[in-house]
């Protein structure tokens, strides 16, 4: 099987998902519509001659203003017995921020749509347990979008009063103190007196 | 043990099977044997878990955010902070990426010394694994003499790289130094040495009834589930699965060396331990081949782009026969900075490593998402998990040989 | 491959308990080898040409002045922008000459790049390793400070700084002609393309030795 | 005037026991470690030698934590019934010829009633810490010990049969009156037994479960800190040299040895004593730890049909041979 044989497969049997066939560096991908995209995967994995049996990976990607449509989700399928490698991506558009979940398929996805809905806010339909993983849960924003301050937003993290308090509270047991001479070894010195 | 594992179904809510309340138990951010900072909240039924919640992200820094403000060599020593046991394996995994999406090959010396020092981090992070596993079940004497060969193994590290665990030792179209007479000396007297020495670990454990009774029938996982998964490395191969990416996809100078990938059976922690400890031997003996074969040349691909530039790749410079004359030509054919993007993976001692890059057309990832094994590995613990007893959880954590590093990112 | 192991056992060796007994021969006949541990504060590791470890602006011999001509590339390259430059430019020549230089040592995760990328082998990692403290403020390096880890480095180690060589500045196997002028210094044979080692009849040998046979 | 000896004699005993069980934890970082090609402690005098005197002080100088939820006169009292329980067995150890701080004839109860007690002082801190840890610890432990405890006695009555007594200093007399010189002979099976079961009573590796490191952090004594902390550790030791001398006075003929050492009565008791340590800290070096429900099988279905057998063979061999 060729390059691209399984992108044509896939373009054969849907057509009308089909938007795209890129290759790149030897690797072919197929850049499909959100709506139908549980029903190609489980095609992919129990159809007998393909079995795309191993999700390699999944993950998000925003296109900010590169693309007309603003997210992809990637999937990265492998077929363990057939050797072949082949690559979705399924558009998802800003204002209808969600897709379906493969974990029926795949339980190994459950934590990678995680780690996706984290980072970038894409709804997964379907997931079983669609939390936070990788940040708190009560974070605000989605880190990996393109459009995500990368100073944080002037705010201080959750917590960051008390722990400054706490440092200072405690500070008075430190060996050397910051407010003095560093390089005189006072020991245990109390400077709230 | 695993005959009596209770019905799952039956279980709802907070109540045991039995209608007892059910004992909840934290283990972890801060426990001896969570290799890190894993948290694993366990619902207990006497000391039998019924529901098993691992959360994760504790040691999360933001690698793939971080890759996307650097270029592709300033991205390189993230990878260290990644599975920190087995850097170089990580170094070498983001080196291949890399030079897939550039479109460069790397040299075959490069090739050569890559492998070499792939198969050292396998034998550092598979060292790791086994004392740690070992310990965990309490044989602590595995652990020392674990370490003793590990330290040999980090001391030849900072002989060509510089630094004992955060390596950078790789760089995209290459590696950063040559090889020593020294080097290969050392490296060659330990690998005579070796197999001796794990004899020696399976004297103490291999036939062990202790050890096989804390290992057998513990965290059964089917190779269909295995897969399902998407585990990778040893833990798939202990369920029976062939699948090793430097079978399947090979890279560096993996087709040119003669090795076996070890599969177990029945994907107990049994298995999945005796599926490395074959490794060792393996690895073992693709080091010696390596060294053997070992080309002369360059070490360094000769259009690699530059450490510092980054929208303008250097040129190739090829100067004519006389460089008095004066006449040098800046070869310009080159598509370094494409746009599009691939998947690459490589075997590190976890499992599959992949890399996915998005590039723009400039000399910054666009997007880079990491692949880490252990992440997917800690999501399938509660299926590996449930129905065993609370020391069988650590013998599972211990088997999956989970770093959370690599898995938080 | 399919791993094949036997963990079934005989009725003799189930009773006699005979690999627990193997393991209890092995753990004692350890007791009586010799120990791998190295006493640390007494005893020290020697170490690899190379280690990454305490910065330095290594001193010209000539001027008695740091060598850098503030050409920014290790600023540019340090993954964790550590390295903060300042320097000023002569109007005529355009000459740089750096007014202030400094390294956060806190910041640094030694990956060794600045001194890879530096033209003139200006700054350099020191196999120096013990340098902790309790306060932040002497890890951060400054002109002076930098130039005083290389004096304090120079003196420890007894080097001669004219003849000093270090794999980052210029690395082994690389091919001198693609490296810049100041970084073709003068190094041992086996660190150029040329004296380049391979394996042959189980020993290391440089690979034109191992072509002529 | 008795009585001002037998204090004395409570001086002198539990004074060189605590020397022992000072050293007996540098002993047992030292064999492990050179079993581990290490060094074991070297900084604290030559060789480390000082290194329990640093430790004690260091455990005596520590703050106290006790957690705010705990049940605290329990916690208070959880190491001194564990101290006091496993104290009070060294009274009436034989340590030579006619030195026991009292010779009664239930000794071997005796000492089994206390290590019984021992495990109250066990449940009771994991209880009190209010900790889920300690309380699986001390749960653990109390069904370890229990059931073990059984396993032990069994094994021992073999012994009691062939000395007829149950006052050590006549079973060592029956020993040195017996054509073996040592019970280890006609009794291998008892001692095998024994051996097993007292690893386990001691909580030692391979039966460490209630202080697991790697599944309960410390087990019971979790929220121990301190000198609290180091009574539990004393416990312990001292639990491991009353197992020992047990297992000398039961099994390897006491103080009696292949010929006198002048000046020396107790030369060959702690010779022998000290044999048991080591093996109890080479076990330690060498095997892995067996989880809570294959120790209880290994107890139940294992070693108590095996001490039954051996009273039954005991017994038969007796009868037939007077």
């Amino acid at each position: 099987m060729g390059l691209l044989e399984i992108a044509n497969l896939i373009q054969e049997r849907y057509p009308d998902q089909v938007i795209k066939i890129v290759t790149c560096r030897g690797q072919a991908a197929v850049i499909l519509k959100k709506d139908k995209i549980l029903e190609i995967c489980r095609w992919l994995h129990d159809d007998p001659s393909l079995q795309f049996n191993h999700l390699a990976d999944l993950c998000g990607v925003d296109y900010l203003d590169k693309c007309d449509v603003r997210f992809e989700v990637v999937y990265n399928l492998y077929s363990i017995p057939n050797k072949k490698r082949i690559r979705l991506r399924a558009q998802v558009p800003e204002d209808d921020c969600q897709i379906d979940s493969v974990t029926p398929i795949w339980l190994g996805a459950n934590w990678h749509e995680r780690e996706c809905y984290d980072l970038f806010g894409i709804k997964f339909n379907g997931h079983p347990d669609l939390r936070r993983i990788l940040l708190p849960e009560d974070w605000e924003g989605h880190p990996l979008r393109k459009d995500y301050p990368l100073d944080g937003g002037g705010k201080n993290w959750r917590g960051y009063d008390e722990v400054i308090e706490k440092a200072k509270r405690l500070s008075k047991y430190d060996f050397y103190n910051k407010y003095e001479d560093p390089t005189k070894k006072t020991g245990l010195k109390d400077v709230s007196k | 043990m695993s005959a009596n594992k209770p019905d799952l179904k039956l279980v709802k809510g907070n109540k045991g099977s039995e209608g007892q309340e059910l004992f909840t138990i934290a283990m972890g951010p801060q426990h001896p044997a969570t290799h890190g900072v894993l948290k694993l909240d366990l619902e207990l039924d006497g000391e039998t878990i019924v529901k098993c919640k691992p959360t994760v992200g504790f040691l999360h820094r933001g690698v793939e955010k971080l890759a996307e403000s650097m270029t592709y060599a300033q991205a390189l020593p993230l990878t260290d902070r990644l599975d920190y046991i087995a850097s170089m394996a990580n170094n070498v995994a983001y080196s291949i990426a890399v030079e897939t999406l550039l479109g460069i090959e790397a040299p075959m010396r490069a090739k050569y010394i890559r492998t070499i020092v792939m198969e050292m981090a396998r034998l550092t992070g598979h060292l790791l694994w086994l004392a740690t596993h070992a310990l965990d079940i309490g044989a602590m004497t595995v652990f020392l003499y674990c370490f003793r060969e590990r330290e040999d193994l980090l001391d030849m590290f900072e002989e060509i790289s510089g630094a004992r665990l955060t390596t950078t030792y790789t760089c995209v179209g290459g590696v950063r130094q040559d090889v020593t007479a020294h080097f290969l000396e050392t490296l060659y007297a330990f690998t005579e040495e070796f197999p001796s020495r794990v004899k020696e670990y399976e004297t103490l454990i291999d036939q062990n009834r202790i050890w096989l009774e804390r290992t057998k029938d513990i965290g059964v996982i089917t190779a269909e589930q295995a897969v399902n998964l998407g585990l990778t490395g040893p833990s798939l191969r202990g369920s029976g699965v062939d699948y090793d990416v430097r079978k399947h996809m090979p890279y560096d100078a993996y087709p040119y060396v003669d090795f076996e990938v070890p599969i177990g059976s029945k994907g107990d922690v049994y298995d999945r331990y005796r599926c490395r400890m074959e490794e060792f031997l393996q690895s073992n003996s693709i080091i010696r081949q390596c060294i053997e074969q070992m080309p002369p040349g360059p070490i360094r691909a000769e259009d690699a782009p530059d450490l510092v530039m980054e929208y303008n790749p250097p040129k190739k410079v090829t100067a004519d026969s006389t460089l008095t004359s004066g006449v040098i030509k800046l070869i310009d054919d080159r598509e370094h900075y494409i746009e599009g993007d691939v998947y690459v993976a490589a075997e590190v001692p976890k499992g599959e490593l992949g890399f996915y890059f998005v590039s723009d057309g400039h000399g910054r990832p666009y997007r880079m998402h990491i692949r880490s094994p252990s992440y997917i590995h800690i999501g399938a613990l509660p299926y590996l998990c449930e129905g065993y007893m609370v020391a069988d959880v650590i013998a599972n954590i211990g088997s999956l040989d989970v770093v959370l590093g690599e898995c938080d990112r | 491959m399919k791993i094949k192991y036997k963990t079934k056992k005989g009725l003799i060796e189930r009773i006699l308990l005979l690999e627990i007994l193997k393991g209890m021969a092995l753990t004692l006949r350890r007791m009586f080898s010799r120990s791998v541990t190295v006493q640390y504060p007494k005893e020290k590791k020697k170490l690899f040409p190379g280690f990454r470890g305490r910065h330095a602006l290594i001193r010209d011999p000539k001027t008695g002045k740091a060598k850098c001509v503030a050409c920014m590339r290790c600023a540019s390259v340090c993954p964790s922008q550590c390295i903060s430059i300042r320097y000023s430019q002569d109007e005529e020549t355009k000459a740089r000459k750096v007014t202030s230089y400094e390294i956060d040592a806190l910041r640094c995760i030694y990956c060794g790049y600045c001194e890879e990328v530096c033209p003139v082998n200006a700054v350099v990692l020191t196999e120096e390793y013990e340098y902790s403290d309790y306060v932040r403020e002497p890890l951060y390096f400054d002109m002076n400070r930098l130039l005083k880890n290389w004096d304090d480095f120079v003196a420890k180690n007894k080097i001669d700084p004219r003849s000093y060589i270090n794999p980052f500045l210029r690395p082994r196997g690389a091919s001198t002609g693609e490296l810049p002028a100041g970084k073709r210094i003068p190094v041992p044979s086996d660190w150029t393309l040329e004296g380049q080692v391979v394996w042959k009849n189980g020993k290391a040998v440089p690979a034109k030795e191992a072509l002529k046979s | 005037m008795e009585i001002l000896w037998i204090l004395i004699k409570i001086l002198i005993v539990f004074g060189v026991v605590m020397l022992h069980v000072a050293y007996a934890t540098y002993f047992e970082r030292k064999v492990i470690g050179h079993m581990q090609v290490r060094m074991g402690p070297m900084r604290v005098g030559p060789h480390g030698l000082l290194q329990p005197l640093a430790d004690g002080i260091k455990l005596f100088f520590k703050e106290d934590v006790i957690p705010t939820p705990a049940d605290k006169k329990v916690f208070y009292a959880a190491p001194l019934i564990c101290l006091i329980s496993a104290v009070s067995s060294l009274a009436v150890i034989p340590f030579f010829e006619g030195f026991a701080i009292a010779n009664i004839n239930i000794g071997l109860l005796y000492i089994f009633a206390f290590s019984s007690l021992a495990s109250y002082g066990v449940v009771l801190s994991g209880w009190s810490s209010n900790s889920k840890y300690s309380f699986l610890g001390g749960l653990r432990s109390t069904a370890q010990v229990i059931s073990y405890e059984i396993a032990m006695g069994l094994s021992l009555v073999g012994v009691m049969m062939m000395a007829g007594s149950l006052n050590l200093t006549e079973i060592v007399h029956a020993q040195m009156n017996s054509s073996f010189k040592v019970f280890l002979i006609p009794q291998f099976l008892g001692f095998f037994v024994f051996v097993i079961a007292m690893l386990a009573e001691t909580n030692r590796t391979p039966f460490d479960l209630p202080e697991a490191e790697t599944e309960l952090v410390a087990g019971y004594f979790t929220e121990y800190s301190g000198m609290r902390f180091a009574l539990f550790f004393l416990a312990e030791y001292i639990g491991m040299i009353i197992m020992s001398c047990l297992g000398v006075i039961c099994f390897l003929g006491g103080w009696d040895g292949p010929f006198r050492v002048p000046g020396l009565p107790f030369f060959w008791f702690v010779l022998k004593v000290y044999l048991f340590i080591f093996f109890y800290y080479w076990v330690r070096a060498t095997l892995p730890r067996y989880r809570y429900d294959q120790l209880m099988a290994l107890g139940w279905k294992v070693l108590i049909p095996l001490a039954l057998f051996n009273i039954l063979l005991t017994g038969t061999i007796k009868t037939i041979f007077g």
